[in-house]
């Protein structure tokens, strides 16, 4: 079950393609889309596709079994984990402080600076 | 209990311990039995100071004043404890110990994948164990074993940094033993040795395994931010400048969360293997089993917050953090519910080992059960940081861990070594250690809830009675390992010849030779039964075990 | 089965399928700790930039894009030296491999000349400029933001340091493999410690792949 | 009280009272499984014990019904658990709208506590009984924690933010204080008491001591004038800053296109780092006042730009 030899030619339409997008990426990153998540998301999203050219062909994804395919993955997984549970704190914390007691139907006490009348209908 | 040959033959055949016995064919060792007994050996090094220093704080304890110790003494004293109970000995107790002796073995393999890596990992940590101690003994650090921002980078002495450094480096060594455990286990089983077949030891290593590498790394970048923020003023938590000290708590319990799996799961995989021996049957619920130590492995990467419920971080947060926890205690509950089921109509003996699984069930669920206090918002947010936190872990580490590894370690001792200790002893111990265990834990979750602080030095004067008796209990559960520590010693000399297969178990690590020769097996297994097969005589025969045919009474 | 074992199978393997396996296996597990150790770097570097976006562009404004992209260059050119070292290997032209296995030392070894050159207009920033970025006491900015691109400046010298740290042990890697490969201990029967290494690099480099962008191209435009 | 017989410390709230009755719950819940399993331990050791050497038990079935089932019941209760522990972290998370406020400044190893009247006092906390007090608290160094037994609160103290704490006391009487996180040398001596006074020995207690200093708001005034915010924070038309007038608890609209309510972080961070949120229709032309105002006087200033909202 030895690796396929890869050809040589193969190897160089990838480097050829990742020094693309390379370019592309320092292109893009000059123009403004208007709204800066749209740039980051540009960017990431091509270096996302640069790493999974290299991961396919370079480290030979491609033609491996399918236990490193779960592997590659599920390593990317648990960095989602970690950072999107993190996140949950850092994004809810301003929500919760100020206003979103509200949201919350079954915690019943008014929230602390609108006093009584939003209190009464509980939850929008 | 045993049937043991009782040969009065001094001279044991050719072994991994005998076969030679130079200075250096020891620290060069590839051979993973050896590595296992050079951890065993340092690691209760580090189990002893990490206890005599718990003893010195707990006498300090017996009054409300300072009497024993300074303040910063005191400080230095438990953190030294903890760092050294934690990082160096309960996280690599069964994996580097039992898991190193007995996984190849257990699954008919001559070796792991990666023996060199094997050594190197045992350097890697008593290399990390030394910074360590230099680190807390020589210059003391003072930051509880959490290292909590800003006081460990801006305000604590400069020893932290060596202490970090020296955590940071034991991690690699983890690292090294997962990987060797999780390559060896997909690569290198004994033929007919299937997913299924495996002992529930193996899984539970697996699993830790697992754990291990997918935290490890994160607490090492960790403590590398603290480096460079303590040792080169860069500025990553410090709220001077708008850094957040509560994303250090954030990352430090990514991985210290799951660590505590770390520590639980190999002991929980030594309860499966012992409950099955001295019930002499298949556990019940094999299969739940193994996927109840997967499903704990993966659920503990998701519940790091419940730490953190009263640090400030988002009320939303901290519900969802307590939310997910609840979701840890089922599998671990269905657990419980399988090893009380194979007790059911099964055989069961009490020999020694027995009994510390039994410590492990009864002490567990006491500690599991109090987890439940703390991850229920409205309790935790009274509960943290008292004692009943402290008491909840140690009846989850010592009761649950320490009961395990000295389970294993009385269940293969005769493997590992040869020879039997006295079991009458043996039963005494493990009385002693029990009650002094309660002694010492069980008046904390009192003191916890009536208010008491924990990391305090001086405490306020109505607390004193408990903690007295606190402490007599550390000083009987001390003299309960002592005892244990001393007939293990002497056994190693006078124990009675142990045979292959002393307590009628089964698995192949009881098909080879105690202690097994330097490449485990004469020749490779070949598993041909499911496992725990009691109703055949052993893994590879094809007979059924003649006994177990008449064997109804 | 002991009298046909070639000398690079070890003696705990049954037969060299086993060993490849085991070794590739290892290594990609290995990386699993890679991501989550780089991961923690990105964790802490999302909730800043989430808190400071304008310092964020501030000290991303302050790097070099050119030696930047040039780096970016560079290494992807050693990961293509470096698969196609572990290629002449597989195929079994030894000498293809040693050669390959030199340039991808000599590219990665201009990587760091380059991140060495960078860093030290961070300590030397010239006589006209009135900053100084090394994170610390005596770290300068004129910009009310001065503390959060501080933060910046931290990551940005963790995450490369951490990543150069990690070109430095791939380089001595590879020059330990080069001067075996020299000796022509790697053929298409046995090839693991390149193609092991080779994982190692091509990982390296993905990781850069992302530091790019992360550090370099936010706020251009 | 007394530690070896009594269950539960002294209820000095309502709401002490309600978290000891989900306490005893779940109490109750783990005695029952813990005397259920014991139970079961021994009595299957006892009937199952082994009486031949060689006896050999039928290897047990696979099926998963008892597994399912129980699962199911405990997650039921684990699911109560958490409902009931939010509910009441809620409660916890959310002073009334009229309590009063007591700034408290945790400090290497004080608590620094100074009440609306001005008055201030180190390490004792004197509260009126049967009134809603709420504690804003920061710390000047490390993390603390804030912590009362009899109240079942605590919450930890972080430098560069604002955290809190609230409770309504209902029985008089002295109660301990202490830091719950640990914060070096000193941490277990930074404790304190609390005192819970009637509200006429409360008053008393603020005439006594409490004439010569100026309350949080006067400080604050003050400080607002002497600093020049008054320059540009001016309720008229030209002024080159926002009125302040009723901005706290209130809707702010940021240039970037976002909203928030504004609260105390949000003051905090508007005084020390006046770019990071910038109000719609102004320049970034604030400077900070980070250095030139002390964990105190910073405090004062947001009390006093709270009074204007009243
Ligand atoms: C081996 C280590 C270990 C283990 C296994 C556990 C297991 C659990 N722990 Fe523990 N914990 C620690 C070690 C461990 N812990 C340590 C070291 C700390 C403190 C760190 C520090 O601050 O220094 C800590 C702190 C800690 C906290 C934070 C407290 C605080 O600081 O405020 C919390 C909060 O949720 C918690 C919860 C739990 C839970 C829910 C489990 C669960 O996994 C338990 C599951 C088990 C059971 C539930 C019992 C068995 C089940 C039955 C008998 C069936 C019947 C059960 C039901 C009704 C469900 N632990
Ligand atoms: C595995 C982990 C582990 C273990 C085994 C222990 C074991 C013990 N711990 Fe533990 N403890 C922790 C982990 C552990 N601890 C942690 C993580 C903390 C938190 C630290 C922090 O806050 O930062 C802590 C904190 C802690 C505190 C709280 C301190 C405070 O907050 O102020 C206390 C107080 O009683 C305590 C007591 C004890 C006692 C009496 C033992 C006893 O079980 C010890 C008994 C052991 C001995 C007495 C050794 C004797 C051995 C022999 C005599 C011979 C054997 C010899 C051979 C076999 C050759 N510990
Ligand atoms: C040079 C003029 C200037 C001075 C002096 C000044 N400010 Fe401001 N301040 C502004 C401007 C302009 C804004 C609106 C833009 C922004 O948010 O930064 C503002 C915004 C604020 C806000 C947020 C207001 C809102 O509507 O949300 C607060 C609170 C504040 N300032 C407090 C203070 C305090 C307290 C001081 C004195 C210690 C002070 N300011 C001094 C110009 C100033
Ligand atoms: Cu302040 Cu502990
Ligand atoms: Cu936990």
């Amino acid at each position: 079950m030895d690796h396929p030899v890869v050809p040589v030619k193969t190897y160089l339409t990838i480097f050829g393609a990742l020094m693309v997008l390379t370019a592309l990426t320092v292109w893009v990153a000059f123009i403004d889309f208007g709204h800066g998540l749209l740039n980051d998301t540009v960017a990431m999203s091509i270096a996302v596709l640069k790493a999974l050219l290299v991961l396919v062909i370079f480290m030979h994804l491609k033609y491996s079994a399918k236990i490193l395919w779960l592997i590659a993955g599920s390593s990317v997984i648990w960095m989602i984990i970690m950072i999107g549970l993190t996140l949950t704190d850092y994004r809810s914390r301003e929500w919760i402080e100020s206003q979103a007691h509200r949201a919350i139907p079954w915690a019943s006490n008014p929230p602390i600076e609108q006093a009584a009348p939003a209190a009464d209908d509980g939850h929008h | 209990m045993s049937s043991a040959p009782d040969t009065s033959a001094t001279a044991m055949p050719k072994n991994y311990l005998n076969e030679k016995i130079t200075v250096s064919s020891w620290l060069l060792t590839l051979d993973h039995k050896r590595i296992a007994i050079l951890y065993l050996v340092s690691l209760l090094a580090f189990f002893l100071i990490g206890g005599l220093a718990a003893l010195v704080f707990r006498v300090e304890l017996m009054t409300p004043e300072a009497d024993v110790l300074r303040s910063e003494t005191y400080n230095k004293f438990f953190t030294t404890h903890g760092i050294v109970m934690i990082f160096f000995f309960l996280i690599p107790s069964i994996p580097a110990v039992l898991g190193n002796f007995l996984v190849p073995v257990m699954i008919g393999a001559r070796d792991f994948a990666f023996p060199k890596i094997n050594l190197a990992s045992w350097y890697v940590f008593m290399f990390g164990g030394v910074l360590a101690l230099i680190a807390t003994i020589a210059g003391g650090v003072e930051t509880g074993w959490t290292f909590y921002t800003p006081y460990s980078t801006m305000y604590a002495n400069s020893n932290v940094i060596l202490a970090v450094c020296g955590a940071f480096i034991a991690g690699f060594s983890s690292i090294m033993t997962g990987l060797n455990f999780i390559v060896t286990i997909h690569k290198m089983r004994a033929p007919g040795l299937t997913w299924f077949r495996l002992p529930l030891f193996i899984w539970a290593m697996y699993a830790t395994a697992l754990v291990i590498l997918l935290g490890t790394p994160v607490v090492a970048i960790t403590l590398v931010m603290i480096f460079v923020e303590r040792a080169f003023g860069f500025g990553i938590f410090d709220p001077a400048l708008g850094g957040d000290p509560i994303l250090f708590q954030h990352l430090f319990w990514f991985y210290s969360h799951p660590a505590v799996y770390i520590m639980i799961l190999p002991a929980m995989g030594v309860v499966s293997e012992l409950i099955s021996c001295f019930s002499k049957r298949r556990l019940y619920g094999y299969r739940v089993i193994v996927f109840s130590s997967l499903a704990i492995a993966v659920i503990g990467f998701f519940v790091w917050g419940h730490h953190m419920f009263v640090s400030s971080q988002s009320t939303f947060a901290g519900l969802t953090f307590s939310f997910l926890t609840f979701f840890v205690a089922v599998p671990t509950a269905l657990k419980m519910l399988n090893w009380i089921m194979t007790l059911h109509k099964g055989s069961v003996s009490l020999a020694s080992p027995m009994l510390y699984a039994f410590g492990f069930l009864g002490l567990f669920v006491i500690g599991g059960l109090t987890g439940l206090f703390l991850s229920t918002l409205a309790t935790d947010i009274h509960l943290h940081d008292t004692y009943f936190v402290v008491a909840h872990f140690h009846y989850v580490m010592v009761g649950g861990g320490v009961m395990g590894f000295l389970g294993g370690l009385h269940f293969w001792w005769p493997k590992i070594t040869g020879r039997m200790y006295p079991e009458g002893l043996a039963i005494f111990a493990a009385i002693v250690i029990f009650i002094g265990f309660n002694l010492t834990f069980f008046p904390q979750f009192q003191l916890g809830v009536h208010g008491m602080p924990r990391r305090y030095h001086v405490y306020p004067e109505e607390f004193q009675v408990l903690h007295i008796a606190s402490s007599t209990g550390a000083m009987v559960l001390g003299f309960g390992y002592l005892i244990m520590g001393a007939y293990l010693i002497w056994s190693l000399k006078f124990g009675k010849i142990a045979g292959k297969n002393p307590w009628n178990a089964r698995g192949l690590e009881w098909e080879t030779d105690s202690p097994p020769p330097t490449h485990n097996f004469h020749e490779t297994p070949v598993v041909r039964h499911p496992v725990y097969a009691y109703e055949y005589a052993s893994e590879t025969s094809n007979e059924p075990d003649v006994q177990s045919e008449k064997g109804h009474v | 089965m002991s009298d046909s074992r070639p000398s690079y199978l070890a003696h705990h393997f049954d037969h060299l399928e086993q060993q490849k396996q085991s070794a590739t296996l290892g290594i990609w597990l290995f990386l699993i700790t890679e991501v989550m150790f780089f991961g923690g770097l990105f964790l802490g570097y999302i909730v800043y930039r989430g808190l400071y976006p304008e310092a964020w562009h501030l000290g991303s404004g302050k790097l070099d894009i050119a030696l930047g992209a040039t780096n970016t260059v560079v290494l992807i050119f050693s990961s293509l030296t470096m698969a196609l070292a572990v290629r002449s290997a597989q195929v079994g032209n030894r000498k293809g491999c040693a050669h390959y296995l030199l340039a991808t030392i000599i590219l990665g070894s201009m990587f760091l000349g380059i991140k060495a050159i960078e860093y030290s207009h961070k300590f030397f920033p010239g006589p006209d400029s009135h900053y100084f970025l090394i994170p610390g006491k005596n770290f300068s900015l004129a910009s009310p933001y001065a503390d959060q691109v501080q933060i910046f400046f931290s990551f940005y010298f963790t995450m490369t340091g951490m990543h150069a740290i990690h070109m430095i042990i791939g380089i001595g890697i590879l020059i330990w493999l080069y001067v075996k490969a020299l000796k022509g201990s790697y053929h298409e029967h046995y090839y693991n410690p390149v193609e092991v290494t080779g994982l190692y690099w091509h990982f390296v480099d993905i990781v850069w792949i992302f530091l790019f962008p992360l550090l370099y191209l936010i706020g251009r435009h | 009280m007394n530690l070896l017989f009594d269950l539960l410390p002294v209820q000095a709230t309502e709401y002490a009272k309600q978290v000891d009755a989900l306490y005893l719950f779940i109490l109750a819940i783990s005695a029952f499984f813990t005397l259920l399993f014991v139970g079961l331990l021994v009595g299957f050791t006892l009937k199952y014990r082994r009486r031949t050497q060689d006896e050999r038990p039928e290897p047990p079935h696979e099926h998963y019904t008892l597994e399912l089932v129980g699962g199911a019941v405990l997650l039921a209760l684990l699911m109560g658990m958490f409902f009931w522990g939010a509910k009441l972290y809620f409660k916890a998370q959310r002073p009334p709208a009229d309590a009063m406020e007591v700034l408290v400044s945790g400090k290497q190893w004080m608590w620094k506590l100074q009440h609306p009247s001005g008055k201030k006092e180190i390490n004792t906390l004197h509260i009126p009984l049967g009134k809603a007090v709420k504690l804003s608290m920061t710390s000047e160094d490390v993390i603390h924690s804030f912590f009362i037994p009899a109240f079942r609160v605590k919450n930890d103290v972080l430098p560069g933010r604002y955290t809190q704490v609230w409770f309504k006391p209902e029985q008089e009487g002295t109660f301990h204080l202490f830091c719950a996180e640990y914060c070096g040398t000193e941490h277990s001596r930074m404790i304190g008491y609390v005192r819970v006074l009637s509200q006429e020995a409360y008053d008393r207690w603020t005439m006594n001591l409490g004439d010569a200093d100026e309350t949080p708001v006067q400080a604050g005034g003050r400080l607002f004038a002497e600093l020049g915010c008054i320059a540009c924070h001016r309720p008229d038309a030209g002024a080159l800053g926002p009125d302040l007038t009723g901005v706290f608890g209130h809707e702010v609209a940021l240039s970037d296109g976002t909203t928030l309510i504004a609260d105390d972080n949000y003051l905090r961070e508007s005084i020390l780092n006046p770019q990071a949120k910038l109000v719609a229709g102004y320049a970034p032309i604030m400077p900070t006042f980070q250095g030139s105002v002390n964990e105190e006087q910073l405090a004062q200033l947001i009390t006093y730009i709270k009074s204007l909202s009243n």
